[in-house]
């Protein structure tokens, strides 16, 4: 699949988004500045990225809990997200979410989500909308491999096989649920051969290369768009931080993690190839690395500068109307 | 337009089901077996089902299976996309059958469905009806008879209704899927076949507008459901002892309108509060809770509730009838605060 | 698998009492003598006497609504189960549980389920108790084929996988589940399939021959005991009667359920070939059927001469103990 | 036995566990990361985890994984697998994480765990304990912050714990694993930390018995969990304006000790309930309501509940301590008692 210089451009400047608000997330949440739990994607970027590149606006998106990277990938604005995770007024959901709720309809992307499988039948619900309109939208949910154990993936599954619905099932598989191997929660290792189950097509994703990701994403939405039904695709991931801030890491080394950092780090790699190729060069590259860490740099000003919600506010959003007397 | 014409309360929610489905193709429906006969090879299966009670058999044939569609038996999987559809652009009415299954679709109503609102920051809208059957008195034992919609009024973010009225249910049901919140729709078992009188077209109950059923001034009596027959019928026992009942159904459990019941026990200075619910944490508790703080100063009486017992539905018959309140211990109830 | 005559001859008088016990049930229920739901299990008696045929008391099964074949097959007792059906104080469950409940935790049986695929999950528990305890029983776990589309279908299998449980799950597939057809319902199709996103055996079942269900029950059984771990069996059968009593069966032809119980009855089939091979007669099969009989009408009489539990008993039985005051 | 010992919360709970896997061999601990480092090929990473608050660390160490099992993240198939187990010879106590949780395993454990036994006629028990933690405070946003109990004590067949004190929550503990029935454990995440006297033998704290944590005769305060901090303090500033608050922890919430609220609010006349769950049917309206039926001949004033607002809970700090009841709230409340 030939990607045009454009859209590498494109691809480049969100996963460096990713990573570096990744990396100032963690910077800000190591001084008290952000509260609650903070899941970072970094590592992770090439899917959220290559996935997304395909999808459009009114496409949407269902997140998991490390959902900073899809946001990004699916356009949210990092301003807001940055004010969301400081939880000021500014922020995309008016700092009621937070981390783990950051939605955005207007991008298409129906909210990263605090329950691991949760977003599985919601975006099932999101291609049957598009199916019971005669959209030629798509839905795409992201999960990981501890996600891939809960009954919301049996059940969201094989409701889009009898259905055929336009969704394409993203597991990111990073080797982890916490602490907890995928070689142990998940009997017989094979998410992507899950797909058998239900009639779906299923492939496995080298989830740390970009252009896997890229092509067969871009073949699985293509699919679900021309009413070919729903994909499963399985990608083998990696995430350079722990399973939250805080997290001692105790069952993986240091070394491993150096290894993927040095060798398998998605930014690094694709740069690597399309400078090689001569697609891009490396002005090119660093120009959108100083023009990100610009924007990060004013999402931070902008997030700390924003006013805090007003106490009142808590009771405002709960439902459209609700006329409760007494 | 008939006064004379009735219904029986399933008759009435299907013709509100048809209604809306006409008025608005963004109304569709799902649920196990809510048609019926998917992936049958004989001709004539469609519409063979139509869910437990057959409400929404015949829609199939005028809408479609495009919009009204059966599903696996999959309660996360089903109740969670009719979330997700209504959070892009749908409108689905989905059937959970009986209420007692909703154990497995929690997560979904309760942490997406009924928060995504919220978390959202006010940016998304979920505009579903989730239908499903409530109740004991047909035998039906321990995990087909409960009430549990107390569970869904303590949640912030879920709607409960109630009808206890043909007239009420298709009112409410038009009520529940014109309105942009997630709405539990609940039906009781035993009201299903009762009639009444049904407009035949198309009008509203508003949600959070509690019914005075019958006016007294000696006692409040609020009861919900098929409890309200039973208040009816112990206040028109009463009569005769000159005792007068008022009767309050609330029909809407969230939002409640606590306006009204306040009203009333201002007038009456008594209160008893009949729920087939079980007794700990339920409406019963909830609405004696309001009564005890805003009209505590009219208050004559000790509050009465007339529920269950605290433990699940027995099956036989023998225990069923000891289990649900009775006409007679909503009297003995009534009585009590009486005498007080 | 050669199996002894004795046990021909049990499972003979087992399948006998399930159908004559459900064909019995129709009728007192058309005669209202038995109040709420039921779920008759003729047609299907070879799976249930198949797969208990190789169990003890100590190994435990799960069963579904249509739950008095499992009971029959497991050995509980048809007066109290009848009584039960009744609703009298001499019930299996005194009255309390009615037959979506009927359980016997003394011959292993963990109870019917008002809930679909309500009972993998605990199937995987008495499993686990037989692991942690190191202990060689077994436990299986029936269900329908609507109910392996259920999250708990999933979850429990998976877990039985990384535990290597010592369990079985035997899903029954009688091609519908109320008026769906299982070729809609369940993605693909195929429920036996489904083992291999577990890591697990699976295998297609002739449910319609008793001969077939004990060979490769029995293998599983083993295996489990064994400590081989877990097998999903997909038994293909057939329900003779509708979804429940009054089940008008608008989704399926009456031709087509003559047809079954003219060709595809296990009783006459196992009648048949027994009688054929010699290793039974018609006498001894006769006086079985005999004695079943009896068996049946003593239990009605037993079930309609009992007593209504006490209107207080409705209080008993809920916790063990529980002090609450007030 | 130092009467100085003391430990967190955290640790005083982790103390029972290892006495009761100590004492009873069939008592067995599972759920997801309760150990940690399942599948890690590293020598050292057993117990790299240990839950969301270490609590059950260390113990694989000691037990083997045989007893505690880290499981996939499969609620509803663990929890129906330790219910399974426990009908079937095992004691198992499993970690749901956080209560938020519940939506997934529910149907497991109100329609199997809580009703086994009932439906099968009292021949069978089902003795697990399911422990989870509650509550805000921790801007951890609408999916991590809840309470919940009011559903979980609104299910006939449930036993619902909640302690305040490390004291308190180890013989809660003990007793709740050697209780034959199932048992939810709630810990709420901002007492976790909190320390306080234990012994290091083993002892029982009774289910069903509230605790006078302050005596007074002026108002009765029951408060739950971490509410009880709130009311402790409000009570020692309203000291000095002479007025004697009685604190009750109910401890229990299911069995509820009705006794002693009932008895202390005869003594006082006045009741305020500081519940940290949505207000709707929750344990503050069943508190309510117990008192309106069986002390209301001593009540001088309107019972006052002190909740958060009918709604998810924010993530904002901003919003978050609007949203969690304060002692201002609480020494609000009491004055209107006192006032009326
Ligand atoms: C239903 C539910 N169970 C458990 C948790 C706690 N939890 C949060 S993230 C997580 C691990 C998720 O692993 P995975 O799906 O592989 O995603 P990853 O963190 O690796 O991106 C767990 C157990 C939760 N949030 N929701
Ligand atoms: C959780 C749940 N959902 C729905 C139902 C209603 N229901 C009872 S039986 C049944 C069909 C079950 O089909 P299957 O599993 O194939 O078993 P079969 O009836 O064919 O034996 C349904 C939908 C239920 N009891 N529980
Ligand atoms: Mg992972
Ligand atoms: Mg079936």
């Amino acid at each position: 699949m030939e990607i045009p210089k454009e859209k590498l451009l494109e691809i480049y400047e969100r996963m460096a988004t990713i990573r570096q608000f990744e990396e100032r997330v963690r910077e800000e949440f190591a001084a008290n500045r952000i509260p609650g739990f903070v899941h970072l994607y970094a590592g992770e970027e090439a899917v959220a990225v290559g996935v997304c590149a395909h999808l459009t606006d009114e496409d949407m998106i269902t997140s998991t809990h490390r959902g900073h990277g899809h946001c990004i990938a699916k356009g949210v604005d990092v301003k807001a997200m940055m004010a969301e995770l400081y939880g000021r007024a500014t922020g995309v959901c008016k700092g009621k979410g937070g981390s783990m709720h950051i939605a955005d309809l207007d991008r298409g992307m129906l909210g990263a989500n605090g329950i691991v499988g949760g977003g599985i039948p919601l975006a099932c619900g999101a291609a049957l909308s598009a199916q019971v309109l005669g959209k030629d939208n798509v839905a795409v949910s992201f999960f990981g491999d501890g996600g891939a154990n809960e009954g919301s993936f049996h059940e969201g599954l094989n409701l889009a096989g009898v259905w055929q619905l336009p969704a394409v099932f993203v597991a990111e598989n990073n080797g982890w649920a916490e602490s907890t191997s995928s070689d142990y929660s998940v009997a017989g290792a094979d998410i992507a051969g899950r797909a058998r189950a239900y009639g779906m097509r299923g492939e496995v994703v080298d989830g740390l290369d970009l252009f896997d990701v890229y092509e067969k994403a871009g073949k699985a939405i293509a699919a679900a768009r021309a009413g070919e039904g729903p994909t499963l695709l399985e990608c083998k991931t990696y995430r350079f931080y722990g399973h939250h801030e805080g997290d001692k890491q105790g069952y993986r080394s240091q070394e491993e993690v150096e290894e993927y950092r040095k060798n398998h780090c998605v930014i690094k790699n694709f740069r690597a190839r399309t400078t090689d190729e001569r697609a891009l060069t490396d002005e090119e590259l660093d120009e959108i690395e100083t023009r990100v860490s610009e924007s990060i740099e004013s999402a931070v000003a902008y997030a700390a500068d924003s006013p805090w919600p007003e106490p009142s506010d808590v009771t405002e959003d709960v439902y459209v109307d609700y006329k409760e007397v007494l | 337009m008939s006064e004379e014409r009735e219904l029986t309360m399933g008759a009435a929610i299907r013709e509100a089901l048809h209604h809306e489905m006409e008025r608005d193709s963004t109304v569709i429906v799902m649920g196990e077996d809510v048609v019926g006969g998917a992936g049958s090879k004989l001709p004539d299966a469609e519409d063979c089902w139509g869910g437990p009670f057959g409400i929404t058999g015949g829609l199939a044939g005028k809408f479609g299976r495009n919009r009204i569609r059966d599903t696996p038996i999959s309660e996360a999987g089903f109740i969670g996309a009719a979330i997700g559809a209504a959070a892009t652009g749908l409108r689905p009415v989905a059937a959970l059958m009986f209420v007692d299954f909703f154990g497995i679709p929690m997560d979904q109503i309760f942490n997406q469905g009924a928060k995504i609102r919220y978390m959202f920051g006010g940016k998304a809208k979920v505009p579903v009806v989730i239908r499903a059957a409530i109740g004991g008195g047909i035998n039906a034992a321990a995990q087909h008879s409960q009430c549990l919609y107390s569970i869904f009024a303590h949640i912030p973010g879920l709607k409960v209704v109630v009808p206890s009225t043909p007239y009420d249910a298709k009112g409410l049901m038009t009520a529940a899927i014109r309105d942009d919140d997630l709405v539990f729709f609940l039906e009781h078992k035993r009201l299903m076949g009762s009639k009444g009188h049904v407009p035949e077209e198309s009008y509203v109950v508003p949600l959070g507008e509690a019914l005075v059923r019958r006016e007294g001034d000696d006692v409040t009596v609020v009861a919900i459901a098929k409890m309200i027959d039973l208040a009816l019928s112990a206040a028109d026992g009463l009569e005769a002892e000159g005792v007068n009942v008022e009767v309050i159904d609330p029909r809407s459990l969230s939002p409640l309108d606590g306006r009204t019941i306040v009203d009333s026990v201002e007038k009456t200075g008594r209160l008893v509060i009949v729920d087939e619910d079980t007794p700990r944490c339920n409406l019963a508790t909830d609405i004696a809770a309001l009564a005890a703080d805003e009209a505590f100063y009219s208050l004559e009486a000790p509050i009465k509730r007339v529920t269950p017992p605290h433990t699940p539905v027995p099956f036989s018959p023998a225990l069923e009838n000891a289990y649900i309140p009775s006409e007679d211990r909503v009297v003995t109830a009534i009585r009590e605060v009486m005498a007080a």
